[in-house]
């Protein structure tokens, strides 16, 4: 399943990217999703995120075809 | 109502003094506005461990951050009979005693541009995706955390 | 805390948008400053009896007027962890769609500038004797009053 | 007893005049004052306003030589 994944803030400085494509396979879950990228990027484990699909900072699990999937590190508008 | 279209927020660098002015100014021939609320949020040079904050280089998710300015807007509206509402925020480096946020609300009677600004000024800095990096002297930098 | 000492508030005629933009620049070399509250009055189009209102003829008893606004100023400063803290009120007549109230406070922080900007624009309108005839187009007028 | 009298805004156009020097002979209380003013000047008997002595709106009633007495009608600024 390909999906993209945008990285943000100090979330993009550990990883060293901002954005990637992947393609997931069987995994169709964001729970799923977060451990694959904290296993290939150890930094952002100490970092506190949120993630957003689609744009959207929703608490449903379930990954489908194109979804974009952000890191999302804390706010700082203003 | 009219202004309820979705309008650009982000803007490159810091926000001009001059801006400000044009946007009082071009409600003058609104003449059912009473009372004008502005906020402004400017960069403060803040000490940390001795290194003072010469600047901070905000970026954005800018596609969920312009969905949700729109969202926080409709909100607004909803909530507040104001006659207009504006947001403006920058991208990119601000240096200290700069400009990064003006929030511009406008009603016939003063408790209602005061109270849809403040609302606006706490959501903006709740709920949009915006990232501040504070950059020191020695060219270091911390990230922005709003409280 | 550097700006208590008394400050003339009245000025002749609307006050014109770029005063606002010039006082914000005058802010920018103070790097303690992180949020700048700014209310405006606006002279409103109101109808009654079926008449419009062009202007407001603003008079005042002056001298206790400004020693009252001084008062205010005082307990914002007092009240509130501001930074500067400026009051423009119109004497004479201002035209619909201008500007008769300038009120401008600066903090560090949000909260305390914007507190402390609402507390001064009721403060004002309930204790500074200022007067205010609403001038229809036919010549007639009547006697504004804040609720 | 010498005192200045002001009027202002509505008050001001009831009565025709802005300011005016009295000797007020033994009277020295402003209820009294306000007497002889709503008589003499019946207009104002309708509005409503408040009083200031030496600018300031102080519930104290006595009157001394060179008083400032303000006829104040309801505030508008801002």
């Amino acid at each position: 399943m390909p999906i993209t994944i945008k990285y943000f803030g100090a979330i993009a400085e550990a990883t060293g990217i901002t954005e990637e494509k992947v393609d997931l396979g069987d995994v169709d879950s964001i729970e799923q999703l977060k451990s694959i990228c904290l296993a290939k990027y150890e930094a952002i484990g100490d970092l506190s995120f949120q993630l957003a699909v689609n744009q959207s900072l929703s608490s449903k699990d379930a990954l489908k075809d194109g979804d974009e999937v952000a890191f999302l590190p804390p706010f700082a508008g203003g | 109502m009219s202004e309820k279209k979705p309008k650009k927020v982000f803007m490159r660098g810091a926000i001009p003094p001059d801006k400000i002015a044009k946007s009082i100014a071009n409600h003058q021939s609104k003449t059912n506005i009473g009372a004008h609320s502005i906020f402004l949020g400017q960069i403060r040079a803040d000490k940390v461990d001795g290194k003072v904050v010469q600047g901070i280089e905000y970026s954005a998710y800018e596609e969920m951050a312009e969905t949700v300015f729109h969202e926080i807007r409709e909100s607004a509206f909803e909530q507040f009979d104001m006659t207009c509402c504006h947001i403006y925020h920058s991208l990119g480096t601000v240096k200290t005693g700069e400009l990064c946020l003006f929030v511009f609300t406008s009603s016939a009677h003063r408790k209602v541009a005061i109270e849809a600004c403040n609302f606006l000024v706490e959501e903006i800095k709740a709920r949009v995706p915006v990232f501040g990096k504070e950059l020191f002297e020695d060219e270091t930098h911390q990230w922005k955390v709003n409280q």
